[in-house]
């Protein structure tokens, strides 16, 4: 396996919670992202999954710098990003791609589709403008838009549309690695397996690396070769693709595989699914031990209290670099 | 009589750039307790065809042309203001598909849940908040009682998405408008809230429109699949027949495009070849004919209507080749 | 407070006044509220303003001149019931020397032996070096208060009724000091505080608005004072004081827009008289080319007067071509060449300037109003027409334009002068040489020798002449060039009683009261002049003093 | 990837394979290529209140400016014994200039006596003037003041100050509070702090001390100003109007930025490495300036009230130059019970209404035009 | 919380300081003293007022003394200590703002003290005008946008602004006391006095609230989140009070600090004409009477109302919009 580009070392972002400060005036911290650490290597798609609000997007967020870390380290080819000053960060930013989740909120409403591409390009002096307008158009096209929208505003496409824009954007300056933050979850099928192919043609080609953040696990199962799972802030397990999708080790990750839909309605009325007891806890006040204890469905298994009070570290389990957090017996 | 009838349904928006016609003669009728799938490509107009229902196009600049949605034999494009207030969020709710802009950033949950249900269901406030709490709970939100005081930006997409299912859900309507509602859920949450529509619907008997992308929910969900390109159905039919015999050349595409848990990972996806057609500037035939690969010189002249399918009378499809397209197996 | 009554009779002052404290006053506001509440040793005959009896029921005046002794009116009262003694008055005019009290006014005292001395001599400290005892003022008794002079002073009975030169209540003072000893100064002027010896007491103050004089029972002509209530209000905008006055919410004011002039002097509410004020541009005789008489005098003779009183002022002022404005009593005032706009051409070829060519622009100075501008305008048109002269105007900010003044950093300026009594002298001495108020860098030896000597003469004959030949010096010299003479600009209830328009503008409330109809008819039936009938104001069945009405009684 | 490419495609490593490039480099020029402020112009264009507003207020910039050209009678030319009179529709008549000058001939004394100092440009225009209408000038159509002066003239001559005035405030609530308001809100921490106190403090102190302790030290130092910077009190008056002008405006866009440097398109930019100016510039500014485009609308009126109530103490222009505000102090008299002098009022009223209304209904097109989102609506 | 207030407060102590040391310097340096008068007086006697007020003082001492964290002078500023014996003026940071050289009468804290709470009534009956008629005509506006009674609102609105108060005063004056009596023409004391002034006061500020509001809420009302309103079936009324009505506030909120100070100090005009003794007109005429201590009173006044209302204004874009936190300033 080639080098790591990307270090995460025990990633942590809190969020101040006092805020609404006259009414409760105590500090609380959300902790949004709490300890995770992965590696990804040049050439790979890491996929992070993971119920929504587990800190997916904010572990995204933190890697390209927009929130500080609160704790942890970011390194990227060995330099520690999470201590960088902006303009330490600028020799990165051609290296560093982010896809932003919301596709409305990430386009400036008074910029045409050809400036929001071409900003990239302006920012790094790439080409001439003329050249950048055409590069935009073929960018456009790559993500399969037609080229003519170059003069129409965000608010006059389709949420599809809108995301795709955005990936076009992250494209433009061909960074080495792209944080990819469900780039696709707004796009019909068609559009996604194009942008998919395209994602996976680019990474063979110039040995790219993604993370790639999704709900979807078929189309993580399509991109990715190493999965984690997030659970409120922490990563459950991580293994090779096909270890996970075949052998799941964590009961989290047993629950996702079984809740996942699929398009033949015949198999569909017939699927298994464990349904998870209770409900999702909340990241203000985690349970403690393995915070996903209530609502485990093979917590029997495990003798005593042991889930509710030890928290589980992160170790291998089962075959090859698999790892999980989880008090079970393998 | 069914329970919804939309009839040639048309919407059109005057932009700088020239007409752009997002619906474009749109019909299908919907019985109580039934689901119905709306998938189609991106941009092909399934959120403005939901909006045309509610009578919510935004105008200027969209404009209604011509058709009539009939809800239980009342025309709402024909309705009076008032009429439509009653139906709306009563009758008919509708989840939006952008939860963050489409809740209000000033106003607690609580308070937006609970004006429907002061509203329609004449209840107190204080029933309101117990209802709406139940109704978070439902949708499986920890804490329903904390969210409630909490304002949308201090919840997650997940959240607030859900935040907006609960309030479609709140009124138990007749007929449920579901634009991509579980776009931003992982998949426990988004089987948690499919299981509650269903549950609903077995309940209230309510009809459901199902905008989505994931063919998978819509494989689990819907009775029936319209598949809409271009601003035009396709094809419909049973989820059933049609999943498995599509007889349209873009349903085929889109089909074979669909990642599965089963297929080879290593794989490229298929997809359907070429960029979407451009609104704005349709092509005179068959708006799919230049990406289609069973395209005929007729394609490109007329426009194919969607006609009902000979061996299959439950299902139409609009090619003029349905007959001749292979066997899907074949492929 | 508790909301006041409306008052008898209310008039308009035109502002806040500054303070109620005589020794302290500077302005004409003032004047009219503290005519009201104190009474000096003599008081003003409302019409000719001749001086009578006030505290003082008599007095002489020896040989020379030099010694005035005042008999004090036995039934004079303090507001606090208080009889009021020559003791009062002296320590009155000791406060107001003393320059501690840092009185304006007090130089209209330096008449009195020792007191210029005593006033101005102070130590480190800002105390008098002097002992007051080195003044010539001082007591025989209660009731006797002697005045010895440095030089023969014919007006100073008559400033003896001037308002600075009112007295104060010792006991007033003092108890204030006691009680309040870090804020005496302010508390003992408090309405409810001040001791007053005049015809009205003060009930209560608010600033910028009004204050509400009451009768005071105390004293010794109660019996003929006729209005109960005054209020005295501090309208500044003339629109609205004219608007208050048309609503009957004042009985008079003190001026009127020149712009409403026109349509005032229709009414028979509005009779200006002239009054003893002169308009009249400075010229800075320190900055060439002003300091060439040729000069100034060309300018003189271009000034559109006619035209500026009648077109812009409108109310009957008289062009001016001299410095004493007319009405002084046997004094006929020198006069300066009128309007000759050839000569004026000549005079300033003859000074370098043929056709205006290579004179600096001239600057008018003036401070902000309506009317000033008026006339600055006027004027530079017509120095521009008449003498290709350039004229800009500059118009300056109260007081930076004082200062502009005093420190003669201005081309010409615009000036007025009210006088303080019915005397050229009030007039004329302004401009000796280094005087604080010539301001214009001018001084002529002759002209400064012919004022003193005026000073110095007994024979009023020959004083007035002294002070007509200085005047004339002035006029041909001209470092001021007048425009026009002053006219009273009262608006008057036509049912007001007891009340004269006179040169001073001084006005007497003690003398006010409300005519009856039948009074009205009659007071019209004489006066009117084919003016248009008014609203009169004022109670029909009129307001009279209870003399008066034990008088109509016995009738 | 293909040399070809290589040369076209910018300093591209990737080949995305939309390889066609004549056909793109077609596309590029069938479609319409524009910016937002191409757009926005065109969007304004289409906003037909909002252009008229543009065509009216340029026409009255122009008239305003070409004052000298028009036949207009002088606007200091005083007939104090006519006095005020209504409006009379008198054709006019070939008096100009006789009526103030002493000469007959259109001479530079001449006319300096019947304006003021003009520019060199004014005196050519007045020129011309002369050359096209001779002595012809035009009746008292709006009526006279309380000096006689004619009062269409005024207007017109007077509109020449307000217009700068509004120009000036206007210049410095961009060029200061835009920049000034959104580097203090896009800096954040302390920066902003410290910026937005300095904004308090200048906002604490009343602006009467500075206007008066400006006019004062310009009373001083006039020779120099005047003769050595060209500096009168008139220009002073300008700057400082603007000085204290720009502090709202800084406020506002202090505040948008704030709510907007945290949205997702900025944080997109900044992970695009764009720097702090690049995002000030290309993202926040055009997303103000909407909002700044309707406080400049509020803007120019309350700083012409401002000078007007300068003129209201003798701080402002000074006679014989007109400005509005000058003329609304003299009309103050003007409305009394005895007598109404309507004419002094109603035509400033109109004046000042309807060019004020046409800056209002532009400043809501611009707006409207600014955001694209708006397009198609009213 | 606490600590933010405290922040402020800090911040306010800084900013006043500044204002003040600005203000003083500015106002000493300006031409003319306070008793200049028309007609100059002998040089002694303007020594002996100069030296009663400590005028002759250089100016750091008359700061220092005038702030009294010193007493430079055991006579005080009333003078005559002898005969008092006694610290006459405290300073400043006493709440003595010392005695007026105007109204001579009365010291600065009784001016304030009489004048403000008049100030404080005709702005509030303004206040409460300007936002009810402002923000209903916005309302009416912005949901009626170019029509007919969108453009005559707008207009009223401009004409609001453009022309100058005295303007309107006079013709308000002209119709309602004179051709149709309803109103007194000037005083103050009843209601019935209050309604003209208050209006006249009142209408720049409904303007401005107006056009505020109306912009406001046309942003608002483009939001997407109304169309979700609508789908739940609201009324018209309902969606514009309940969801677009605070968002389309906002704007309005943030202009009310300056806009309170400001109808509360800058009522000179209407003051003039209408002749109510408010605070008003103080801050213009203690600049040209050169009445140093009034006028460093009223800035001290004004500086704290800016700085307080300012306060009270971010306190309540808290409460209306969520996002904004108070640790952000
Ligand atoms: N700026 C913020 N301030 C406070 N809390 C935040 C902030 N951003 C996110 N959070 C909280 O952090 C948690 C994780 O949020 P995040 O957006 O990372 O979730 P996610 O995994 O991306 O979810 P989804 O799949 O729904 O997008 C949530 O509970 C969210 O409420
Ligand atoms: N306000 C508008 N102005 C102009 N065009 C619009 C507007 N809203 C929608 N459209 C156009 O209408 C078409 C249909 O849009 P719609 O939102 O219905 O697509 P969709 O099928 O819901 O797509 P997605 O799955 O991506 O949400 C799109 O091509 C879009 O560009
Ligand atoms: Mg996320
Ligand atoms: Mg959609």
């Amino acid at each position: 396996m080639s080098e790591a580009i990307l270090e995460v070392r025990d990633l942590s972002k809190h969020f101040p919670m006092g805020k609404s400060g006259w009414r409760n005036s105590q500090q609380t911290w959300l902790k949004a992202v709490d300890g995770v650490s992965f590696d990804l290597h040049r050439g790979q798609t890491l996929g992070l999954v993971g119920e929504s609000g587990c800190g997916k997007s904010t572990c995204a967020r933190t890697i390209v710098g927009l929130y500080p870390p609160t704790s942890g380290s970011i390194r990227f080819e060995g330099n520690d990003l999470g201590s960088l000053s902006a303009r330490g960060w600028a020799p990165y930013r051609r290296k560093i791609q982010m896809i932003f989740q919301d596709p409305f909120a990430s386009l400036d409403p008074r910029q045409t589709v050809g400036s929001i591409l071409t900003e990239p390009m302006a920012i790094h002096k790439l080409g001439k403008p003329r050249e950048r307008r055409l590069r935009s158009m073929q960018l456009l096209e790559a993500v399969g838009l037609n080229p003519r929208h170059l003069y129409r505003y965000p608010h006059e496409f389709s949420g599809g549309q809108r995301q795709r824009i955005g990936i076009a954007r992250a494209l433009a300056l061909e960074p080495e690695v792209i944080i990819c933050d469900e780039p696709v979850s707004a796009l019909d099928v068609s559009i996604q397996a194009q942008v998919i192919n395209l994602l996976g043609e680019l990474q063979e080609r110039f040995n790219l690396a993604y993370l790639f953040i999704a709900h979807d696990l078929a189309v993580v199962r399509h991109i990715c070769q190493r999965v984690a799972v997030m659970y409120l802030g922490r990563v459950v397990e991580v293994a090779d693709r096909d270890t996970l999708f075949a052998n799941p080790s964590h009961p989290y990750t047993r629950s996702l595989l079984s809740a996942v839909p699929d398009v033949d309605p015949e198999v569909e009325s017939v699927r298994q699914r464990i349904v998870l007891r209770g409900d999702v806890p909340s990241p203000l006040t985690p349970p403690s031990g393995c915070t996903f204890h209530p609502r485990c469905p093979e917590r029997e298994q495990v003798p005593g209290d042991r889930c509710s009070v030890e928290v589980p570290l992160l170790q291998g389990s089962g075959s090859g670099d698999q790892q999980r957090t989880c008090h079970l017996d393998t | 009589m069914a329970l919804l009838d939309v009839n040639d349904l048309r919407v059109r928006f005057e932009t700088h750039h020239g007409t752009v016609r997002a619906v474009d003669g749109v019909s299908f009728s919907l019985d109580e307790g039934e689901t119905l799938g709306l998938v189609g490509e991106s941009g092909s107009g399934k959120s403005v065809t939901n909006l045309g229902i509610m009578g919510l196009v935004p105008s200027p600049p969209g404009v209604v042309e011509a058709g009539h949605v009939l809800l239980e034999g009342r025309d709402l494009v024909q309705m009076s203001d008032a009429q439509l207030r009653s139906v709306r969020g009563n009758e008919v709710s509708m989840i939006f598909q952008d939860p963050m802009t489409s809740l209000n950033p000033l106003l607690t949950v609580e308070r937006q849940l609970t004006e429907v249900l002061e509203l329609h269901r004449n209840m107190t406030r204080a029933e309101a908040r117990r209802a709406a709490a139940k109704g978070l709970d439902e949708v499986g939100i920890p804490e329903p009682e904390r969210r409630l005081e909490q304002y949308p930006h201090e919840l997650s997409g997940g959240m607030r998405q859900r935040v907006m299912i609960a309030m479609g859900l709140l009124c138990e309507p007749k007929l449920l408008l579901a634009d991509e509602p579980t776009t931003a859920l992982d998949v426990t949450i988004q089987a948690q809230i499919l299981e509650l529509m269903k549950d609903l619907q077995e309940r209230r008997g309510t009809a459901i429109i199902l905008v989505t992308h994931d063919l998978g929910v819509v494989a689990g969900m819907a009775d029936r699949v319209h598949v809409m390109y271009a601003g035009r159905l396709v094809e419909t039919g049973p989820i059933g027949s049609l999943f498995k015999d599509p007889r349209h050349p873009y349903t085929r595409g889109l089909l074979q495009s669909v990642p599965r848990l089963t297929g080879d990972p290593d794989v490229p996806l298929s997809s359907i070849p070429g960029q979407p057609p451009d609104l704005a500037a349709l092509p005179p035939g068959c708006s799919f004919a230049p990406r289609c690969s069973f395209v005929q010189p007729t394609c490109e002249l007329d426009r194919p209507d969607l006609a009902r399918l000979p061996s299959d009378e439950a299902r139409s499809s609009a090619c003029f080749e349905n007959e001749n397209l292979p066997a899907k197996a074949d492929q | 407070g508790a909301r006041l009554e409306p008052a008898d009779f209310t008039f308009n002052n035109g502002t806040e006044v500054s303070t109620l404290d005589p020794a302290t006053v500077t302005g004409v506001p003032e004047g009219r509220v503290l005519r009201a509440i104190f009474e000096g040793l003599v008081v003003k005959d409302p019409l000719t303003l001749a001086p009578q009896p006030g505290m003082a029921a008599s007095w002489e005046v020896s040989e020379d001149g030099l010694t005035y002794t005042f008999h004090m009116r036995e039934d004079a009262r303090w507001s606090d019931g208080h009889p009021v003694t020559s003791e009062d008055f002296f320590y009155s005019f000791e406060r107001f020397l003393n320059p501690g009290t840092a009185a304006y006014y007090a130089y209209q005292l330096w008449y009195v032996r020792g007191a210029r001395a005593y006033t101005k001599e102070v130590d480190e400290d800002g105390a008098p070096i002097n002992d007051f005892s080195t003044v010539g003022i001082h007591t025989e008794g209660p009731g006797t208060l002697v005045i010895e002079l440095e030089a023969p002073t014919p007006f100073f009975v008559d400033l003896m009724g001037f308002y600075p030169l009112f007295p104060v209540s010792r006991r007033n003072i003092e108890s204030a000091q006691e009680l309040w000893p870090d804020s005496w100064e302010i508390r003992w002027l408090r309405a409810e505080n001040i001791v007053t010896n005049g015809p009205y007491r003060v009930l209560h103050r608010r600033v910028n608005d009004r204050i509400r004089l009451v009768k005071n029972e105390t004293y010794w002509d109660a019996d003929n004072v006729a209005l109960n209530t005054i209020d005295v209000l501090a309208i500044e905008q003339d629109a609205t004081m004219l608007n208050v006055y048309l609503t009957g919410g004042a009985d008079l004011i003190d001026r009127v827009n020149t712009n409403v002039v026109r349509e005032m002097m229709e009414r028979e509410d509005f009779t200006p008289v002239p009054y003893l004020g002169t308009y009249f541009y400075r010229v800075n005789t320190t900055k060439p080319p002003y300091d060439d008489v040729r000069v100034r005098e060309a300018l003189s003779l271009t000034i559109p007067r006619a035209q500026i009183a009648t077109d812009i002022m409108k109310m009957g002022q008289v062009p001016a071509y001299g410095l004493v404005p007319p009405g002084m009593p046997g004094y006929t005032s020198a006069e300066c060449r009128k309007e000759d706009t050839e000569r004026a051409r000549a005079l300033l070829e003859e000074a370098g300037f043929p056709g205006g060519e290579g004179f600096p622009a001239i600057e008018i100075h003036y401070n902000t109003s309506e009317a000033h501008a008026q006339i600055a305008q006027v004027i530079a048109l017509a120095w521009q027409r008449d003498l290709g002269i350039r004229a800009k105007l500059r118009n300056e900010e109260w007081k930076v334009y004082l200062d502009t003044q005093n420190t003669l950093r201005f081309d010409v300026s615009r000036a007025a002068w009210i006088g303080d009594y019915v005397d050229p002298n009030t007039f004329s001495d302004m401009f000796v040489t280094g005087g604080e108020n010539n301001k214009t860098g001018w001084g002529h030896p002759e002209y400064d020798r012919l004022i003193t000597a005026a000073a110095a003469t007994v024979d009023p004959a020959i004083r007035l002449e002294q002070l007509r030949q200085a005047e004339e010096l002035l006029m041909k010299e001209l470092p001021i060039l007048p425009i026009y003479f002053y006219v009273t600009q009262n608006v008057v209830a036509p049912r007001l009683g007891g009340y004269y328009e006179n040169i001073q503008d001084e006005h007497f409330p003690k003398h006010w009261y409300w005519m009856d109809d039948d009074e009205l008819v009659a007071k019209r039936a004489i006066y009117t002049d084919g003016k248009s009938l008014v609203d009169p104001h004022g109670p029909a069945e009129g307001m009279y003093s209870p003399a008066e009405m034990r008088r109509r009684a016995q009738k | 990837m293909s040399s070809s490419n290589a040369k076209k495609g910018a300093d591209t490593r990737w080949d995305l394979g939309g390889g066609d490039m004549d056909r793109l480099l077609a596309e590029a020029k069938a479609s319409k290529g524009e910016s937002l402020w191409n757009d926005s112009l065109r969007r304004l264009k289409a906003n037909r209140p909002a252009w008229w507003s543009l065509r009216f207020l340029g026409l009255f910039a122009l008239m305003s400016i070409l004052a000298p050209l028009l036949p207009l009678r002088s606007p200091v030319a005083v007939n104090t014994a006519s006095g005020a009179q209504a409006p009379a529709l008198v054709w006019g008549d070939g008096q100009y200039m006789a009526d103030v000058a002493a000469g007959d001939d259109i001479t530079e004394r001449n006319i300096q006596d019947s304006y003021w100092e003009l520019s060199a440009l004014d005196k050519t225009l007045i020129h011309a003037r002369v050359g096209i209408f001779g002595r012809w000038q035009t009746g008292h159509w709006l009526g006279t003041d309380h000096l006689g002066r004619d009062l269409l003239s005024r207007l017109i001559w007077g509109s020449r100050t307000s217009i700068l005035v509004a120009l000036a405030a206007t210049f410095c609530s961009l060029l200061i509070g835009v920049v000034y308001g959104a580097f203090s809100g896009l800096s954040g921490g302390r920066v902003d702090n410290l910026m937005m106190r300095v904004v308090d403090v200048l906002y604490s102190i009343p602006f009467i001390f500075v206007v008066i302790f400006l006019i004062t030290l310009i009373g001083d130092y006039r020779m120099l100003l005047e003769e050595k910077m060209g500096l009168d009190r008139e220009k002073v008056f300008y700057l400082v109007i603007g000085a204290i002008y720009w502090l709202t405006m800084a406020r506002v866009v202090r505040g948008q930025v704030l709510s907007l440097k945290n949205s997702e398109f900025v944080e997109a930019s900044r992970v695009l490495g764009a720097s702090t100016a690049r995002i000030l510039f290309q993202h926040i500014v055009p997303n103000v300036l909407s909002i700044v485009v309707v406080y400049l609308t509020l803007t120019i009126p309350s700083v012409m009230l401002f000078e007007a109530f300068l003129s209201f103490l003798g701080l402002g222009i000074e006679p014989p130059k007109v400005s509005w505000g000058t003329i609304a102090v003299e009309a103050t008299s003007a409305i009394n019970p005895l007598r109404l002098f309507w004419w002094m009022v109603v035509f400033l009223a109109m004046a000042m209404g309807s060019a004020l209304l046409a800056l209002n209904i532009l400043g809501d097109g611009l707006r409207d035009a600014l955001d694209p989102r708006m397009r198609g609506k009213d | 919380m606490t600590r933010f207030l405290l922040r402020r407060l800090l911040w306010f102590a800084i900013t006043m300081f500044v204002v003040m040391s600005v203000s003083f310097v500015l106002m000493r340096s300006v031409k003319g003293g306070p008793f200049d008068q028309d007609r100059n007086v002998e040089p002694a006697i303007e020594q002996n007022l100069k030296k009663k007020y400590h005028l002759d003082w250089p100016m750091w001492k008359q700061f220092l003394h005038y702030v009294g964290p010193l007493n430079l002078d055991e006579r005080g500023l009333f003078g005559e200590g002898e005969k008092s014996g006694e610290k006459a003026f405290g300073g400043v940071l006493s709440g003595d703002f010392g005695p007026s050289f105007r109204y001579r009468d009365y010291t600065v804290n009784d001016i304030i003290g009489q004048s403000l709470p008049i100030s404080a009534l005709l702005g509030t009956v303004a206040m409460m005008w300007a936002l009810a008629l402002g923000i209903s005509t916005g309302i009416a506006s912005a949901l009626r946008r170019g029509s007919g009674l969108d453009l005559a609102m707008r207009l009223a609105a401009t004409a609001g602004i453009a022309l100058p108060n005295f303007v309107i005063a006079g013709f308000l004056i002209v119709c309602f006391v004179f051709l149709i009596p309803l109103f007194p023409v000037a005083g103050w004391g009843s209601i019935r006095t209050m309604i003209l002034p208050g209006f006249c006061l009142g209408l720049v500020f409904a303007a401005y609230i107006s056009r505020l509001t109306r912009t406001g809420m046309l942003e608002a009302l483009s939001q997407e989140h109304i169309r979700t309103a609508h789908a739940k079936g609201l009324s018209p009324g309902t969606v514009v009070m309940r969801h677009a009505l605070k968002g389309g506030l906002l704007p309005v909120v943030s202009y009310l600090g300056p806009a309170t100070a400001g109808i509360l100090t800058g009522s000179l005009v209407i003051e003039r004409i209408f002749f109510i003794p408010g605070t008003g007109s103080h801050f213009v005429n203690s600049a040209i009477n050169r009445d140093y201590t009034l006028a460093m009173g009223v800035t001290i006044l004004y500086t704290v109302l800016v700085y307080s209302l300012n306060l009270v204004v971010d306190l309540i874009y808290t409460l209306l919009d969520p996002r904004i936190a108070l640790e952000d300033e």
